[in-house]
């Protein structure tokens, strides 16, 4: 039974009890992304402030689809939220490079276990290379979101 | 148990190599993912390799002695292949699958309009509808779509019902006289119904319009008689009846075939070729551009006949008791919803569901964990999914390699994952 | 005699079950016809059946384990074929053919009049050209004359000189700025020239044309390098490089690909499917329409990797000495001439040639009847054999399985037919 | 060495000097057919009688090819000219079942060697499927010839 490795109870947690769900009125940009194989689907906004920082300072979503998607799009909105985009962008690429460890020992990859905090959970996901898209839904929204509301602060 | 049902499974089983391997750490492999691609018996494995150590070479293109027996094999098998589905073998044209099938006749419609006036009863535009239905395969409604927009045409559908039938209360509305073509799935791939053939072929009869069947999913499981049928087109994929990849079949009535525009050109279906214009062969092979896959409809045939010797009519009546034994033992679950019919009337063995607060992709997961591999996800019809109000199903699929047992293991996945998020 | 050129050919004829048969009552079986479709080394049939027997599922459908495996199989292949040429994973698509590869840009050039503004660039219509060769294969041909049609562009061409080059002397009328796409066989199955690609591709960049090279009979017998050839598409097929049947490639310039339209549509290609219209996934799956032929894309990886191992300078200046070999063992004879460059500058290994007195068909008989497997006729190059004033060739092609030993039983075939028909 | 029982002695000889080659001004019916595979082409001209059994009166063709497909259509028009339609018809079925007996003894079929004279010199093209359309090139022209001719009698 490699189910427990996988579905960790912060992941079932998250799953029951999601963070920032339910669109928020404040936000810059809004996004919406599918997974085609699926049909699982996420929409998240995101407000960033205006000084160099550009701190996440709004960050929330709604979203259709299975426990991975949604807790770790849950997950992801603590991780960034009231962080500097720079920051925020760091933790997004270091969980990108968890989803590609193939179910690797983390102590074994370069990976940042403290950058990830929570999000270190999902490492059992990475062993079903159909599921990494689940895992990555909501933080591909959210780059694309960041790098749009960025675009947007920078015309004004 | 294994012979429980009239077939001999155990026996069958015996010629599928990948069903004695195990998945996840041990785990017996319980294959219930047929519909989307079946599993293929050494017969099949064992005829392709044959081709290509014995009597390789292109067909239809040389005058050698290896040329001679490559085409030979080759249009042996077309007639195999045809005879399986009570069709002649001109009628038959191979194509890479049941998509390009799909494609290549609604490619030719469009090619119509600049091709000569024998092919004037291909040609649809502005003020034309096609119709199609709610419960297609992405494959047997996204070239009708692209039709349209290349034409001009308008697409329209019927609905469905909520027990998963075809809504025809509005038949005669839908179709009606600007109607150039109805094509529709004889069996889902998701609900498993069974659509009234006879119903649909009538109504597009009385308008003038032309009929095209998407036979992926009936092909492979029960005995077809294209003229019985009563289509002008009818498609179907070799890999889900036991036949290799990268192969599908398009029948064709002879007269339509005729008269309709190629697709794909090149070599091997001209008849003369100048700088300045070209004149094409007669069909089959005018919709058989380039170098064809031989070898496959060599295994193609190899699957007709390992069907044939087992009998197709045994191999529905096995998956009716196995869909039958499903559907009971998934209704009796608490929280477990089948979406489709739930009599085993006018229905194959596509077996849909949805599991109260579990997203079937979790449900997937647990039941591949215990080596149960089913699909879930939309299964190429999303709007079907749309229209019963659920993100996506969990679904099985039979086939003649399936047992009670392997029934019995899914059933029992499904209380398994229900107890894993605690949902029952 | 076998090792004499480099290759270990009795080593690697080994590896080809079917070379060790016979032909026409106990002939050694000398096979000549390469360039119509390549025999297949044990290698590629043993990788094909591995992904049956051990992986199969439908690729990027699935979320089971097979489904995971099959999937990962199909992308690893992909993966080195797309290395074999120098490409980039996403920048290949899988086609049954490089007669589908040439069709699909066609079609999508033709879809591009009522599909969305960012493909644009693909439009082409009345006061455009597509220039070819008059030395194209029909495959590289005949879908120009359709798009032609369709859209009612113009076709031009490039003629010939008399020695089996391309007449470059009015390319720049030719190739003008009405021109939106160059397409031109790299390596002609015919005459064996090879064609000058940074000639054409500096022309085509001048007035912004699109460039599409057939690389069928290069890509199997040259180390090939896409952004050293500079097109912005390259098709080739995978059985005549020791593939299987059933498989071909399209390389395209991602920036191109991301911005052109679909052309076969249907599961798979899709982003998402409402019935009021799609949208389609990113390249190369948005022209992957269908369950695809992943068995046949590992027999080609293995096909990659077998060439790869034996290196590919190596396989092509082997060809380099069985042509010399042939064309002057052939030149020799009286009453035979070669229709294609005579010397082996710029030239591949196919070798075109007439016997005077004696029809083409008659020569190939003759040395069927000694197990000399040639192919004769226009070899899907109508135009070109009208071009040089002759009905038919005869023409042998060369692989690395071949060696002086099979060039030598040719020439003396070409004797054997002259005795017999008392022409010589 | 099978050579020898393909080309017989009687096809050699009219492939070197055909008979009714050259294409005469008197006909009702002209057909041009190709065999799409090699480009071989023949030219048919045929001429009938007007009364009910429309014989043959004239034939002549010309043509580029094979051995086989030119001493085939002179051996074709030998036998067909001067016999009324449907005896030439008659003719040319038998030379289709010849062509269709693979190889077979012709002492094993039902084919009548006394109607197919000459033309029974081709039972070794019968082994060779890719040949038998070369041998069958001017037959099937001639079949489509006197088709189109009775239909023009017909219609005048
Ligand atoms: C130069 C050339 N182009 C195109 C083709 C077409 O390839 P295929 O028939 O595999 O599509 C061939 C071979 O037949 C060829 O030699
Ligand atoms: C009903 C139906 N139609 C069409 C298809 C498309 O078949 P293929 O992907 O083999 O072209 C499928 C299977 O995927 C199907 O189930």
């Amino acid at each position: 039974m490699q189910l427990e490795s996988m579905y960790q109870e912060i992941i079932l947690d998250h799953y029951r009890r999601p963070h920032h769900k339910g669109l928020q009125e404040l936000y810059d940009v809004e996004v919406h992304h599918v997974n085609p194989t699926c049909g699982d689907e996420v929409t998240v906004r995101v407000r960033i402030t205006a000084d160099g920082a550009h701190v996440v300072d709004e960050i929330s979503y709604d979203g259709l689809g299975c426990s991975i998607s949604q807790a770790s799009t849950s997950v992801m909105t603590d991780l960034v939220s009231g962080k500097p985009l720079e920051e925020a962008l760091a933790v997004q690429q270091e969980f990108l490079t968890l989803m590609q460890s193939k179910g690797a020992d983390i102590a074994d990859t370069d990976i940042d276990e403290d950058l990830l905090e929570d999000a270190v959970a999902f490492v059992g996901v990475s062993r079903y290379p159909a599921r990494i898209k689940c895992a990555l839904l909501g933080w591909m929204a959210f780059k694309d979101a960041a790098a749009q509301a960025v675009a947007a602060k920078e015309q004004t | 148990m294994s012979t429980l049902l009239g077939l001999d499974v155990t026996r069958i089983k015996a010629d599928f190599p990948i069903l004695s391997r195990t998945v996840r750490d041990g785990r017996r492999l319980v294959y219930l993912d047929s519909g989307a691609t079946s599993q293929k018996p050494v017969q099949v494995l064992d005829a392709e390799r044959a081709f290509y150590t014995q009597h390789n070479a292109a067909v239809h293109r040389g005058a050698h002695q290896l040329a001679e027996e490559a085409t030979d094999a080759y249009e042996s098998a077309r007639a195999t292949i045809a005879a399986f589905i009570g069709a002649q073998p001109d009628e038959i044209v191979f194509t890479k699958n049941a998509t390009e099938g799909i494609n290549l006749v609604a490619y030719a419609m469009s090619n119509a309009t600049t091709a000569g006036p024998e092919s004037a009863r291909f040609v649809v535009g502005p003020g034309d509808s096609i119709v199609v239905t709610e419960m297609e395969h992405h494959a047997n409604l996204v070239p009708w779509q692209m039709l349209a927009q290349r034409t001009g045409a308008t697409l329209r559908w019927l609905g469905l019902t909520d027990d998963g039938r075809l809504d025809l209360s509005n038949l005669d509305e839908v179709v009606d006289a600007t109607t150039k073509m109805v094509a529709f799935v004889h069996q889902s791939n998701v609900l498993g119904t069974i659509n009234p053939v006879e119903t649909l072929v009538r109504r597009a009869r009385e308008v003038g319009a032309l009929v095209l069947v998407d036979a992926c999913q009936s092909v492979p499981h029960q005995s077809t008689d294209v003229h019985a049928i009563g289509a002008d087109f009818l498609v179907f994929s070799g890999h889900k009846m036991l036949g290799p990849l990268g192969i599908g079949v398009l029948w064709g009535r002879p007269e339509l075939l005729a008269a309709m525009p190629p697709f794909l050109t090149g070599g091997s279906m001209i008849e003369v070729v100048h700088m300045e214009g070209s004149t094409f062969a007669a069909p089959p092979q005018r919709f058989e551009a380039g170098v064809p896959m031989a070898a496959q409809a060599v295994g193609l045939a190899a699957a007709c006949d390992y069907l044939t010797s087992i009998g197709m009519d045994a191999v529905a009546a096995h998956e009716h008791e196995l869909t039958g034994r499903a559907i009971e033992g998934l209704s009796a679950l608490p929280g477990v919803r089948i979406i489709g019919p739930v009599t085993t009337e006018a229905r194959g063995g596509a077996v849909s569901f949805v599991v109260d607060g579990i997203h079937p992709h979790d449900v997937g997961q647990v039941l591949d964990d215990r080596g149960v591999e089913v699909r879930v996800g939309h299964h190429c019809a999303w709007p079907l999914t749309r229209r019963y109000g659920v993100p996506a199903t969990t679904r099985a699929t039979f086939y003649l390699y399936n047992d009670a047992a392997d029934v019995d293991a899914l059933v029992d996945a499904v209380k398994a994952a229900q107890a894993f998020f605690g949902s029952a």
